[in-house]
């Protein structure tokens, strides 16, 4: 498989992005471009506007100005939800549904990737046999696991990635860079934010540093 | 690539929700139960005369199941909130207004319906006459929908908000006024023996009117609420 | 364990808190008050229905009476059992008799239900109405609701042992409901008939009502005591499905 | 070291509490809000009948105190779980129950007190005779702070729960008939002539008990549902 | 100011302390105790128990077996309240009301430690001009900072600080680790649980590992 295509547009580029909250800038014009086959690590202190730039990213906030292509066309909506997949601070399971039951109705929104089944998806992320396991019962970090899995299984190749090293023990920030690097060499892209205490994944990797105001 | 369809994602919501009521069958009786409990304080509050009973049993029975839909209603997002997987559907590339359609559908089968399945145990309770089950069910069966998918709109407009419980009841309640109307208006006139066809009439033009208009308002509403 | 208490009644009851112990005791006994129980029961409804004569009032719909009352008495009767295993339960933290008491709801709701519905089946030829406002009636129906409520809040919270402490706070705090259903009578006038019924003193009750009422009551008593063992019992394997006597009987190996 | 005494503690909280509820005001005058609403919808699902509407004005309007005093009763503690403050009231050396006094007092204060000053404004929406409303601003003096006290036993027990606001309802409810029957009873019978200061009596009792017990109760329930 | 007073019982005493969910075991049976003058680290991977442990030693939680002593005394409920300030996951601070009526608020219930003023504590951690902020528009950053400032006022000798690094920048752990050095040299103790990626404070300090399970 080809790990980078150069001759087409990057998955997502940013020109001029900006963000304002009753006027007041959270994050100031920003330039930026992912392409396939590479990472993007978005660094900042405490309120710097990481999460903000990333629901911004995904359509959930409009922008206060600039804009943004998603794979060479303008951002809208349909183009985003096919393209991109996040992984927010919210995990989005229902602890009342077993691990599987929680992957089927993901696979229902969002469509499957090709060549991989829920069962092997649990397993890549170490979930192996909690397949009938409430979401409820599962502990901070199985948690997290459970919607890497999902990840692994929407066809978007454009992962948004909220801190996703949080609340994970060093096995488990070992599991998330392998999985990217795995992506980004299958073709996909990620953007990832961080606080910068992390190990980053071994992949081609851009750094985007936002300052605070 | 095997994308999903908007059929598939519609069938793979309606699966979820149900099996969420049938894990928490608990809660999905609640809105019968409360309806029950306050259906039961009036005669408490009134004393048992049985024809002061019967003159408003048709009223309270209203009241109850608007009372119960609406304190239901605020539970119709909250969780999928709660939970982030509410932004998983905003996020999914399926028609918002179609998913928005089956949680109401799914709200009203897990919380109207027992309620209307126990309305005669309430008239009983209200004695209620006979002659008049009829209609006060057909007038339910076309209102609670309607109540059902007006909320819908109202709560979308709350969602992000803390505390919304009281101003939910408070903007939901006026917009409730016209079917508790037509309604409650319907029976009361079936049991003065004048026309009531013409109430129920326009219940099922606006439910028709609602099913087409009442998901895009509240996609719409869910959006803005959220950003 | 410290300070093994001697007397024999004591002790036996100490035995008793211990699960393994209730287990087999259980397992034991609830057959045969299940038997007993349903004898007595059937045995009481045969002479009710066949040997007792027709009331020269009511005619036969007062044959209702040998299920309302014996089911009443019952609703009344587990709601103290559950709030003496809930008191038991909320200050010596005993594991089973936080079981007991929240497997005595539903059992107590299901007698109350049929209770009510019983009474007001009798009801509507005597009174002339399935259902009034009167004291009796109505704390009766909050003696459902009170029953509904423990059950509730035992099924909403996540830990069964925190789940059964609240549960059985609120049972204590319902107590209050169970003498106000019994002296409603008393209280307030009310289209529901006085006591008629007395263990001390002269009945005033036809003699030959009397035996048939008190087979039922007995039998009832010994139903609920058999499913309340098998329940708590259940229950009980439920909560320490972990543990080795648990395992040892499941034939598990460890 | 300065030490805390119950004192400065219950004068701290009322003044938080107090201090709060003027920074949200809005919420504050909401239970009245939702007691006028539920009134307002007797007339429409009844039909404006002055006659009817006079029969059951008392007791509308003690079933509306209610039903808006058991609603707003689920924010008692709400938020104070939520930000962690209760826990710091658990934490701290001063006694739980008169903590939570405090907390009802100012419950009662900003959700039963408004419900009260606007009843004269009921009374006239529903026709009441006006030789009533002593009878029934006396009753509902007596029964709100009562209903606020049973109120927050409950409250506690459910305190750490999810989704609880139903399964509130169901257990407040049926401590709650007793209350509405004399209540609302007292004004019944002062409207047909009967005496009715015995049950004002009763209630006076019941709240004096009250007053000491439900604190205390409130306190070990709340202990056992956070545990 | 002495350092160490060791003819005293310790603050904290625990023996053979253990809890246990639903009859399985959360923390097996602990010995451990923390004098004044000394602090304790909790380590312990997601789910060991860390979270469980405090709230058992705070009183929130009931123990399933063994016991604790507070300052040499069986650990009642007043004796705990006197002696222990707990810093959770949830700060208790009102969003509504100002940081100095925050701070004001715990006072009247906690009673104020001798020697340090409300806005002295609130320059100590670096919100030196944020009195009359609200709480709800404050970063994560300053609302811990604002936790911190409680715990520098009350008179309660041992802190149980549960995470107290987490959510804050390098920044931010650099004030945690200098507060605690001062509070224990003046006599104080602490309890502190940390996944275990973060520097500890440079005070005689032992080591609690909590297992999963
Ligand atoms: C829904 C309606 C009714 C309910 C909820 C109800 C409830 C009760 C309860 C709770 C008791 C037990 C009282 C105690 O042991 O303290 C009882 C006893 C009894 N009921 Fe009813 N009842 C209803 C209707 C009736 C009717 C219609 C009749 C007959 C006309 C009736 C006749 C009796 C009799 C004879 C007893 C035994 C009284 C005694 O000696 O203690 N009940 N009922
Ligand atoms: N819902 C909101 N309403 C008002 N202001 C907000 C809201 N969410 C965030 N902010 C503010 O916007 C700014 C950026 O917040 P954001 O959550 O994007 O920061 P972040 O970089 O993700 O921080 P963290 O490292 O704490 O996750 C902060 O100053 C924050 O106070
Ligand atoms: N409220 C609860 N109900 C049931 N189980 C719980 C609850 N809280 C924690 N647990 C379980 O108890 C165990 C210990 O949890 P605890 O929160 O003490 O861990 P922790 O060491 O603080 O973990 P973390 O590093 O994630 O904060 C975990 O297995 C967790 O799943
Ligand atoms: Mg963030
Ligand atoms: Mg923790």
């Amino acid at each position: 498989m080809p790990t980078m295509m150069l001759n087409t547009p990057p998955l997502l580029q940013a020109h001029q992005l900006a963000f304002a909250r009753n006027d007041e800038p959270v994050f100031g014009p920003l330039d930026f471009h992912v392409a396939a086959g590479e990472a993007l690590l978005v660094q900042g202190g405490n309120g710097s506007g990481k999460t903000t730039l990333l629901r911004v990213l995904a359509g959930l906030l409009g922008a206060s100005g600039g804009d943004v292509q998603v794979n060479g066309k303008p951002a809208e909506r349909e183009a985003i939800a096919e393209h991109t997949a996040l992984l927010g601070h919210l995990l989005g399971h229902k602890g009342e549904l077993s691990a599987d039951e929680n992957l089927r109705f993901a696979l229902g929104l969002y469509g499957q990737r090709e060549g991989i089944t829920r069962s092997e998806a649990l397993q890549q992320v170490g979930l192996a046999g909690f397949e009938d396991t409430f979401a409820r019962s599962m502990s901070a970090g199985q948690k997290k696991r459970l919607a890497l899995a999902r990840l692994l299984l929407v066809p978007a190749p454009l992962w948004l990635m909220d801190e996703p090293y949080a609340n994970l023990d060093l096995q488990g920030i070992a599991l998330v860079n392998q999985m990217i690097e795995k992506h980004v060499h299958a073709g996909g892209a990620a953007l990832i934010t961080s606080h910068g205490a992390y190990a980053t994944p071994a992949v081609r990797t851009r750094l985007l540093e936002l300052t605070h105001g | 690539m095997a994308s999903a369809t908007a059929r598939t994602a519609l069938l793979a919501l309606l699966r979820r929700d149900l099996l969420l009521v049938w894990r928490r069958r608990g809660d999905a009786l609640q809105p019968a139960m409360f309806a029950v409990l306050t259906i039961t304080l009036f005669p408490l509050a009134l004393g048992s005369e049985p024809q002061l009973l019967a003159r408003i049993a048709s009223g309270v029975i209203w009241v109850a199941v608007v009372l119960a839909g609406m304190l239901s209603l605020d539970a119709l997002f909250r969780s999928d909130l709660e939970d982030g997987s509410l932004e998983q559907l905003l996020l999914s590339p399926q028609p918002l207004a179609l998913l928005i359609f089956g949680k109401v559908l799914v709200h009203w089968l897990t919380t109207a319906l027992p309620v209307l399945v126990a309305t005669p145990l309430f008239a009983a309770m209200l004695q209620l006459d006979s002659n008049l089950y009829g209609v006060l069910v057909l007038s339910l069966l076309l209102g609670t929908p309607l109540l059902s998918l007006i909320g819908a709109v109202v709560v979308a407009l709350t969602v992000g908000m803390k505390r919304s419980g009281m101003l939910l009841a408070l903007l939901a309640l006026p917009l409730y006024v016209p079917v508790l109307i037509f309604g409650a208006g319907s029976v009361m006139a079936a049991s003065q023996g004048l026309p009531y066809l013409g109430a129920l009439l326009v219940l099922g033009a606006a439910l028709a009117l609602a099913l087409v208009l009442a998901p895009l308002a509240a996609a719409a509403a869910i959006r803005i609420a959220l950003s | 364990m410290p300070g093994v208490p001697v007397n024999p009644i004591v002790r036996w009851f100490h035995q008793l808190g211990s699960p393994p112990y209730f287990d087999g005791f259980a397992r034991r006994y609830a057959p045969w008050a299940y038997g007993l129980g349903g004898a007595l029961m059937l045995w009481g409804m045969w002479l009710a229905l066949y040997q007792v004569p027709a009331d020269y009032q009511q005619g036969n719909s007062f044959r209702i009476l040998f299920i309302h009352v014996p089911a009443a008495w019952m609703s009344l009767f587990i709601y103290g059992v559950m709030a003496v295993n809930a008191f038991i339960a909320l200050v010596w933290r005993i594991k089973l008799s936080e079981l007991l008491a929240m497997n005595c709801a539903p059992i107590g709701a299901a007698f109350t239900l049929i209770t009510l519905v019983t009474g007001s089946v009798w009801g509507k030829p005597t009174w002339g109405t399935w259902w009034t406002w009167d004291a009796r009636l109505t704390s009766e129906l909050v003696l459902l609701f009170l029953y509904l409520g423990v059950m509730g809040l035992y099924g909403a919270i996540d830990d069964r042992r925190n789940a059964a402490r609240a549960a059985s706070f609120l049972a204590l705090v319902g107590i209050v409901n169970v003498p106000i259903v019994h002296f409603s009578v008393n209280w307030w006038n009310t289209l529901h008939q006085g006591a008629t019924i007395r263990l001390i003193g002269p009945s005033t009750i036809d003699a030959s009502m009397l035996a048939p009422l008190l087979f039922t009551a007995l039998g009832t008593k010994l139903w609920f005591i058999g499913s309340l063992l098998a329940r708590t019992r259940t229950a009980l394997t439920d909560l320490e499905l972990g543990k080795d006597w648990v395992r040892r009987q499941l034939g598990v190996p460890r």
